[in-house]
């Protein structure tokens, strides 16, 4: 049918992924909900179109290929995890359609039919690095995180960062743990010991998902008081707090690009509609919600700049554009499909919430190649025309990578 | 010495679970072509004598020697029932899931390799001889039934024939007469005489009219060791025998 | 949020009270200097609070504290400094030195005055002079610890004042260490420092030799070697201790095992139902702890230090049901066909973990810790957190409760019994499917109250029951299935020697090599540790 | 006493029992004897419960028990000693009677001393696991745990089978003691003809699932009889 | 040997090869020939989902082999599955050459980015198509000869035996994890261009992966059935209900098992090569214990030791799945568990089945329980 417009919702709705898509599933909805209130895009309706990836990566590729081939959806709004937007790239790439992905991720990617409204490395951990050395005087660092390419490829990247600024090889601890690993006792003990060699210690996590609760909770036990050893993490947010007794968190940091506690209006609003739509006005919002809040609107505007939901159209379209976020700026899309967002640090408060006490003064670009990789630095992305190229060396002038 | 020249030749064998010695310096020689008895009271060993030769317990001490040269205490069992022992069971085991038939072409006289079974099509002759043995076991009329469904005494006899299919050097028997009424008991007799011709066999039997029926040496095992020896007049007349096993 | 402001008030008026009258003499003096906290930046704060602290007047200490815990508000139209409680859509006021109730105000009207964790700190410092002093022995303990972890030179005066008073030792020698952190940043005499050497040297933990490890350059060449001596003394110490606290790691991983495992050992290991929905049990477990709380959070705040103990036998009654409803409605169709049982169980398991997912929704709830799970003690130079302890403990006893119901009560027989030979079982008379379900309802049950622990412990969210699962499974089956002392003795060995990997081959490594070393240890005891053998089991 | 009228019993679509009667009075033992798989022990599973009838009636004492589970009737006082012993193995001797605890009243919960005068070799074997006795202790065991539960029927299929020749002699002994006590019926399926002829006061002979003889022990003719369990 | 397959082709396996060899032949011709506005036309998206299908349902075969014939319940074949895969994946990888995103000719692009400065040597050979087909068939092979060959020999049976291939699979899981292996970590092998210098996502292609895929599991479905039908197929049965009393008749059990088990490996080594080119991943989540746990209910759905049954029965489930997170995201997983369970509540035996009769000796095929 001809007199809707379809958006593809890809996100696990059951299995181990399912604690935090289901959520942004349900963002997407009201996004959609409201834009059919004001009227629609392009005349017409949006119509959702949900399916469940399960949690099960090639589950993932074949979903998107359902999606586009089968339902005939114009974007695909969707993917947590790096090895899920892995599965389903050459998806989007062969049927050339668009993908809005919502997670900070660890860069070292630019694809044409991919949108990355989340944070790469240099808008979240480097900016965190920065505050804790500068503000707290950090001098020994603990890189602790679960063992995948997310955390392996930040901490390459910080471990890199943190020599440049002088740090040396004995002050860094990397560590890492298993998915859904839950008991944190020697590891936490092991932060203690490392603690205590007499300079001020900091924690980076980079611990994903479930594991996160057990490790907050060990290390509140363990005494281990953010006054002490603060830790900042990159990937616990309000949704992960709230199955936390916070009290004794108060003062341990994350690295995000949006807090619910942000004090601005267009925040409000956007918190009461999303309590409005899901019915309770405990359910928090986090990061990923408004990196859906983001790419939605930025797809709708590149739809009626367009004039047509095209896939090439958009995309050249949609370089440019700019809407609201939610901590009251702009995010802008980038040729290299990264968008520009602010950086804020926060404080875990009693009450589940994060406080802002950092951010940067203005918003920063996602670099889709980091700086601090051999491989990469010479990289830049440009989807531009001429250039129209997600990997292009800057030494060799050329289209197509680093490699010889 | 005796050895040598023996089929079987257990010396010295001794079992113990936890403390407790199932058989103790058990000695025993059979001859080839021997047919011998073995009664003894409810516990004396002479099951477990039978899972030492056929390698499905280790004796604690002692020799078990096989053709007189054969060591079966390093051999597991599939070696052994290679070697050709074969053996029935007290309590009777036959493959519930296969019919009549498959059970006795499974214990068939045949070369036992995982490569020699995939490519085996089984012969007229093969056929023919299960055929007889079906007859022979009376369960001619439930070939085709799954072993399951056999009545107790069926499987009695369903074992029997496979152990015959076997056609092994030595037969070990363990009470094959249990559950069978009078008549059939007579008849296993008369079948494991016939056997005994030109096999090696040891019975445990606790029926005296079967054991009589048979005619042969009688070893009387108590507390794992060997009481008596003898024709069974001459056991049953043993104060002892009667003591402890065949009561007044 | 409510219960704060009247504990606060409490607080303050405890301080206030007791601290010697010259010191409080006149609380108004500090009010410029409380207002000037609403403006400048982090540094600027700093240098505020530090100007607060250095009047030594106690009566800051309720504002100070305020800031410290993030509820000290500026009002945008005056700049006049309160602390603020928030409740509902507005905030209630208090003047932070009279401490009197100073009307409300709504949501914009005020801004928090923000504090991070180096704001924290100078804090807790500035608090721990103030509070020397105080009457609760409590206080003038968290005091010298602040201090001792502020190496403030300037809190030598104060503590030795605080010496001189001091009348509970325990206080006495934190105070004394305090000190000495004090003295080894000062620029006092090699005596003064030696001396402090020593006492840190006594007092042999991680801290103390933070605090060396961290000075020792600083130091005169004499006091240098003493403090030398005195860093290599406790290093020798905390390796030793080290051993200890990785076999407290183990049982402690272990007991986790154990009881994640222990339900399983009955519906697995004694009935040889392949219960793929056990985990279930135990996520239902800590749900039900979850909403336990949530109703005590609403309507009998008080009773949350008891939660655990009302969620207990809840969890029992609620898994243990739906237990005996899974038994009676699939299982027992299928006795004798065990895979199936898998298929079933499986199936069961997904639909109990989209139901959880449906009513409670996918994410992760709250589940508090009390009072008496929380926090931590020191045994010698060993960490032992209360709630691990406390799991330790209620491990052993669920497993003690058990041995005695299977092996001293007739139901245990029946219910092996039942396992062993149904239809002969029920020939002597035993009612069959009442046993089994009771049974199964036994091991869901037991599987609940293991759910109450982990959520002390773990996530609460529909994901927990999958977490465990297998390693439920390994542990029966490492023990031997059927044999509860295998269970205890698996799960033990097991959570030790994971503990005892992981330090050399890190997590990923060490928990591989456990799994390789199940595999292992499992040719050489094809069933399990505690096997049983003989007759009876090959038949 | 137990009346069984007219049962037919299926295995699946093969039909074991037809049309099988039976009566067996409290005092007396019946002896039940037949070839190898005509429906024995089909019948004694039929009156145990262990197997669903398809039609027919099983009355006992004057109530009709065909719809009853196996453990009801094992409350109303009807005990079994299966073929092929069924001992629980993992269980020890002792445990193995102490499972005939279930049905009975707890002031009974005890094993009585005739049970070890009859079969001292168990008094020795008490915390041996079941299935490690030999053939023979097992059986004895599966008799004494029949016995334990005080039943007023008893039904037994083939006792002697794997025993030695004096406790055969024994359990005869027992057999005819417990007769004699008069609060017991008996029904027993017995092949060693001698042992059953001496017992019976009563007996049917079976083929191919249905009785084809039947009487009082006095004129159970020896020749007749035979002929059935001949071949 | 002509005998040997020719036992395979009674009338039931016979309908089976036709209706597969049916399918083999119509559905990439419904895709490459039908125009795309015929109501016959088989879409791109239908023909590669079918694809997966046919590589699970030659998976369901493998565990049927082992599980339905010889009792030999493994709950790790996703493992040898995902090792199959993995040596696909790893020729995809150096199939793409400079147009990964780093254009390192020989780096796949997640070495270049963790600055992995050369190849590892287990990635050698790994250019050459045979060389990976090789080991594709060798590698899980090799780890189920390895593993079985201890197990068999220990004598491990039943749940132990159970159990430990799923420690088996979840160490491999952990392992492939590692970032330090070189495997790509959790990100996998991803991003594939072409196979046999054919381009990966050209429909001819997809249509050859889907008939490469049907051939293969008619073959193994001949080999298995000529198998179940022999002597041997006879003795797997022995084995699988009384290992002791097969040894007592003189079987070598182990050599028996030892020999099923490694063909089974290798069947499954295959359908993960297969697998992993048309779904265009292949990651440490195939080797999850959850996986071969559902693997098994594929065949029990099926019913257990037909053969013909697991092959339907992965389709039916894996249809299910893809037909139910699409018109009921939220709710599959109850529509799934439920059919699961309600099948398995009805009495299936009704009251007189050999199950009820004997249940002690189901219990001691997976070794619970003693006879
Ligand atoms: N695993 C075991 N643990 C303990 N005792 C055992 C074990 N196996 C056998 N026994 C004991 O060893 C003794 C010998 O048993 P065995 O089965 O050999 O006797 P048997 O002569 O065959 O008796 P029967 O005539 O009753 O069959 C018995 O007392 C039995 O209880
Ligand atoms: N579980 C079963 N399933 C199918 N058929 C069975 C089953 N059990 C027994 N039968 C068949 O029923 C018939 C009667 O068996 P039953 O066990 O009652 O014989 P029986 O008289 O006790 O013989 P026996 O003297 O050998 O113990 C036999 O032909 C047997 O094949
Ligand atoms: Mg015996
Ligand atoms: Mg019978």
């Amino acid at each position: 049918d001809d007199d809707t417009i379809k958006v593809g919702i890809l996100h696990s709705l059951s299995g181990t992924m399912a604690i935090s898509e289901t959520t942004l599933k349900d963002a997407m909805l009201m996004l959609i909900e409201e834009q059919n209130k004001k009227g629609g895009l392009l005349g017409k309706q949006l119509e959702a179109v949900v399916v469940d990836p399960a949690s099960d990566w090639p589950l993932f590729a074949e979903k998107a290929r359902e999606l586009i081939e089968v339902n005939g959806v114009d974007a695909v709004f969707g993917c947590w995890t790096s090895v899920s937007r892995k599965s389903v790239l050459p998806v989007f790439e062969e049927l050339n359609s668009l993908l809005f992905y919502p997670v900070q991720y660890e860069g070292e990617e630019s694809q044409r039919n991919v949108f990355y409204t989340g944070a790469a490395p240099n808008q979240q951990a480097i900016p965190a690095v920065d505050y804790l050395m500068n503000e707290e005087g950090v001098e020994r660092w603990v890189l602790a995180g679960t063992d995948y390419v997310y955390p392996r490829t930040t901490n390459k990247i910080l471990e890199a960062y943190l020599k440049a600024k002088g740090v040396a090889e004995e002050d860094i601890m990397i560590n890492y743990t298993p998915f859904g690993h839950s008991d944190w006792q020697t590891i936490v003990s092991d932060i203690k010991t490392f603690g205590s060699a007499g300079k001020k210690t900091a924690v980076v996590s980079t611990i994903n998902g479930d594991a996160n609760v057990p490790f907050y909770k060990e290390l509140a036990n363990a005494g281990i008081k953010a006054e002490d050893i603060p830790v900042v993490a990159f990937s616990v947010g309000e949704e992960e707090l709230a199955g936390l007794d916070t009290e004794p968190l108060v003062g341990h940091l994350a690295a995000w690009n949006y807090f619910q506690s942000a004090d601005t209006d267009i925040n409000a609003d956007f918190i009461d509609a999303w309590h409005a739509f899901i019915g309770d006005e405990e359910r928090v919002t986090n990061d990923p919600m408004e990196a859906h809040f983001i790419g939605f609107n930025m797809w709708v505007e590149a739809v009626e700049k367009a004039g047509t939901t095209d896939a090439d159209a958009v995309i050249d379209a949609i370089v440019g554009v700019t809407v609201p976020n939610l901590t009251g700026g702009y995010s802008a899309m980038m040729p290299n499909h990264h968008i520009t967002k602010p950086v804020l640090i926060g404080e875990i408060q009693d009450d589940g919430q994060f406080e802002t006490v950092w951010e940067t003064s203005g918003t920063v670009v996602g670099d889709a190649w980091s700086d601090y990789l051999d491989g990469s630095k010479d990289l830049i992305s440009d989807w531009r025309a001429p250039m129209s190229c997600g990997n292009f060396n800057v030494k060799t002038g050329k289209c197509g990578g680093s490699g010889s | 010495m005796a050895r040598a020249t023996s089929q079987l030749y257990l010396d010295g064998v001794s079992v113990s679970f936890d403390g407790f010695k199932a058989l103790n310096e058990l000695s025993l020689t059979i001859d080839p072509g021997e047919m011998r008895a073995i009664i003894g009271p409810n516990g004396a060993g002479k099951t477990t004598m039978m899972d030492v030769i056929t390698g499905k317990t280790r004796p604690d001490t002692g020799e078990v020697f096989f053709n007189g040269t054969i060591d079966l205490t390093g051999e597991d069992e599939a070696a052994i029932a290679e070697l050709g022992i074969g053996r029935k069971f007290q309590k009777p085991t036959v493959f519930e899931s296969h019919t009549v038939w498959d059970n006795l072409e499974l214990a068939l006289k045949a070369p036992r390799g995982p490569f020699a079974t995939l490519f085996h099509s089984i012969t007229d002759a093969e056929a023919a001889r299960i055929g007889a043995l079906l007859e022979t076991i009376r369960l001619s009329s439930k070939r085709d039934e799954l072993a399951a469904n056999l009545s107790h005494g069926q499987k009695q006899w369903l074992e029997i024939g496979m152990l015959l299919a076997q056609d092994p050097k030595l037969l070990l028997v363990d009470e094959p007469a249990a559950g069978m009424t009078d008549a059939e008991t007579a008849e296993t007799a008369e079948l494991l005489k016939e056997i005994a011709m030109d096999h090696c066999v040891v019975v445990v039997e606790h029926d005296m009219d079967f054991v009589r029926a048979l005619g042969v040496k009688v070893t009387v095992l108590h507390e794992g060791s060997v009481l008596a020896e003898g024709s069974l007049d001459h056991v049953s007349a043993d104060e002892r025998v009667v003591e402890v096993y065949l009561g007044r | 949020m409510s219960l704060l402001k009247p504990l606060l008030i409490l607080f303050s008026l405890l301080l206030v009270g007791v601290l010697p009258a010259a010191a409080q003499s006149d609380p108004e003096a500090l009010r410029p200097l409380i207002n000037n906290l609403a403006d400048g930046n982090y540094d600027e704060t700093q240098r505020q609070i530090e100007e607060i602290a250095a009047t030594g007047n106690a009566a800051a200490a309720p504002a100070l504290e305020a800031l410290g815990e993030g509820d000290l508000y500026f009002r945008k139209s005056d700049g006049m400094v309160f602390i603020a409680v928030r409740e509902g859509k507005i905030y209630q006021l208090t003047d932070p030195l009279t401490l009197e109730a100073a009307g409300e105000a709504g949501r914009r009207d005020v801004k928090k005055i923000r504090v991070n964790n180096r704001l924290r700190r100078v804090i807790r410092s500035a608090l721990g002079s103030l509070t020397l002093m105080a009457p609760d022995p409590g206080v003038r303990m968290a005091a010298a610890e602040a201090i001792f972890t502020a190496r403030d030179p300037d809190g030598i005066e104060a503590l030795d004042i605080a010496l001189d008073a001091e009348t509970d030792d325990n206080v006495r020698r934190v105070m004394q260490q305090a000190r000495a952190a004090a003295v080894l940043n000062s620029d006092l005499g090699p005596e003064e420092k030696i001396t402090a050497v020593g006492t840190l040297s006594d007092m042999g933990n991680r801290q103390a030799l933070s605090l060396l490890l961290s000075v020792q350059s600083t130091l005169d060449p004499d006091v240098q070697a003493a403090a030398a001596d005195a860093i290599s003394k406790i290093e020798q110490s905390i390796a030793a201790w080290d051993a200890a606290q990785n076999i407290w790691f183990g049982i402690s991983l272990g007991s986790v095992l154990l009881l994640a495992a222990i339900g399983l050992a009955i519906t697995f290991g004694v009935m040889g139902v392949i219960n793929m929905a056990h985990g279930e049990m135990v996520m239902i477990g800590a749900y039900v702890t979850f909403v336990v709380q949530e109703i005590i959070r609403t309507s009998a705040p008080g009773l949350f230090e008891v939660s655990l103990f009302i969620a207990l036998p809840l969890a029992f009654l609620t898994s243990g049901l739906i237990g005996v409803a899974i038994e009676r409605g699939v299982i027992r169709w299928l006795y004798g066909r065990p895979l199936e049982t898998l298929l079933a169980t499986w199936g069961i398991s997904l639909i109990l973990q989209q139901a959880v997912r449906t009513i409670f929704g996918p994410t992760n709830q709250e589940v508090g810790n009390p009072d008496w799970m929380s926090g931590a003690f020191e045994l010698g130079q060993m960490t032992i957190t209360y709630n691990r302890m406390w799991i330790v403990v209620f491990a052993l006893l669920v497993f003690a409760g058990l041995m005695l119901v299977l092996k001293k009560t007739p139901f245990g027989l029946y219910t092996r019994a039942v396992t062993q030979n149904r239809r002969m079982a029920a020939s002597m008379g035993i009612r069959t499917p009442w046993i089994d379900a009771l049974t199964f309802g036994l091991g869901s049950g037991i599987a609940g109250i293991a759910g109450v622990a982990l959520s002390q412990i773990d996530n609460v969210s529909p994901n927990l029951g999958q977490s465990y699962i297998i390693d439920s499974f390994m542990v029966v089956v490492f023990g031997g299935v059927g044999n509860l002392w295998g269970t205890l003795v698996g799960a033990m060995t097991l959570g030790v020697v994971n503990k005892f990997l992981e330090p050399y081959a890190g997590a990923v490594l060490g928990k591989i090599f456990v799994l390789v070393f199940i595999i292992l240890f499992i040719q050489k005891r094809p069933r399990g540790l505690f096997a049983l053998k003989g007759r009876a089991v090959e038949a | 006493m137990l009346k069984v009228e007219n049962i037919d019993l299926h295995y699946g679509a093969a039909q074991a029992l037809k049309s099988v009667s039976l009566t067996a009075d409290i005092g007396r033992v019946t002896c039940l004897l037949g070839r190898n798989g005509v429906g024995k022990t089909s019948t004694l599973r039929a009156v145990a419960g262990q197997q669903p009838i398809s039609s027919g009636q099983i009355i006992w004492n004057g109530e009709d028990i065909s719809a009853l589970p196996a453990h009801a009737r094992a409350r109303k006082g009807i005990a079994v000693v299966p073929q092929g012993r069924e001992v629980f193995p993992l269980l020890t001797v002792k445990e193995n009677l102490e499972t005939g605890y279930a049905p009975i009243k707890r002031k009974d919960r005890f094993v009585p001393d005739t049970i070890f005068e009859l079969f001292p070799v168990l008094k020795d074997m008490l915390s041996r696991r079941g299935g490690d006795l030999s053939g023979g202790q097992q059986q004895q065991l599966a008799i004494a745990r029949a016995l334990v539960t005080r039943p007023q029927l008893l039904v037994l299929d083939e006792p002697t089978e794997g025993i030695q020749p004096s406790i055969i002699k024994d359990i005869g002994r027992a057999i005819s003691w417990l007769r004699d006590q008069g609060t017991m019926a008996i029904v027993l399926v017995e092949q060693y003809f001698e042992f059953a002829r001496d017992l019976a006061d009563d007996y049917a002979v079976m083929d191919r699932g249905e009785v084809v003889l039947a009487g009082t022990g006095k004129d159970m003719a020896e020749n007749e009889v035979r002929r059935y369990l001949t071949v | 040997m002509s005998s040997f397959l020719f036992r395979a082709l009674d009338a039931r396996a016979g309908i089976f090869v036709a209706l597969m060899a049916l399918v083999i032949v119509l559905v990439p011709a419904g895709n490459l020939l039908v125009p795309e506005s015929s109501p016959f036309h088989v879409p791109t998206y239908a023909v590669t989902l079918m694809g997966k299908y046919l590589t699970y349902a030659l998976l369901a075969l493998a565990v049927d082999l082992v599980w339905g014939y010889c009792g030999i319940l493994s709950l790790g074949h996703a493992a040898f599955f995902a090792l199959g895969g993995y040596a696909m994946g790893m020729y995809l990888m150096r199939q793409i050459g400079t147009r990964g995103v780093y254009g390192d000719p020989i780096l796949p692009d997640f070495m270049v980015f963790l600055n992995w400065q050369e190849l590892p040597w287990y990635w050698y050979g790994f250019d050459m198509f045979w060389f990976a087909a090789l080991m594709v068939l060798l590698v899980p092979g090799l780890l189920a000869f390895i593993f079985g060959w201890f197990a068999f020999r220990s004598r491990v049976t039943g749940v132990y035996l159970s159990i430990i291939t799923q420690a088996l699979t979840y160490a491999l899981l952990l392992a492939f994890f590692r970032n330090d292996m070189g495997f790509g970590g959790n990100n996998g092998l991803t991003d594939f261009k072409d196979i046999l210098g054919f381009d990966i996502q050209a429909d001819t292609t997809r249509a050859g992966l889907f008939a490469a895929s049907g051939l293969a599991l008619v073959l193994c479905f001949l080999i298995c059935r000529s198998i179940t039908r022999s002597k041997l197929g006879k003795v797997l049965v022995a084995v699988r209900d009384a290992e002791s009393r097969t040894r007592f008749l003189g079987y070598r059990v182990e050599h028996y098992k030892l020999f099923v088990w490694t063909l089974s490996a290798m069947m499954a080594g295959i359908a993960g090569a297969l697998y992993v080119p048309q779904v265009g991943i292949i990651n440490p989540g195939e080797f999850a214990p959850a996986n071969s746990i559902e693997v098994v209910i594929w065949v029990a759905v099926g019913g257990r030791g037909t053969l013909v049954g697991a092959v339907l029965g992965a389709v039916l489930v894996n249809f299910a799945k893809t037909w139910f997170t699409a018109a009921l995201p939220e709710f599959w997983l109850f529509a799934l568990g439920g059919p699961v369970r309600l099948r398995h509540t009805l009495p299936a035996q009704g009251h007189s089945g050999p199950y009820r009769e004997r249940p002690i000796d189901v219990w001691q095929q997976i070794g619970l329980r003693p006879g």
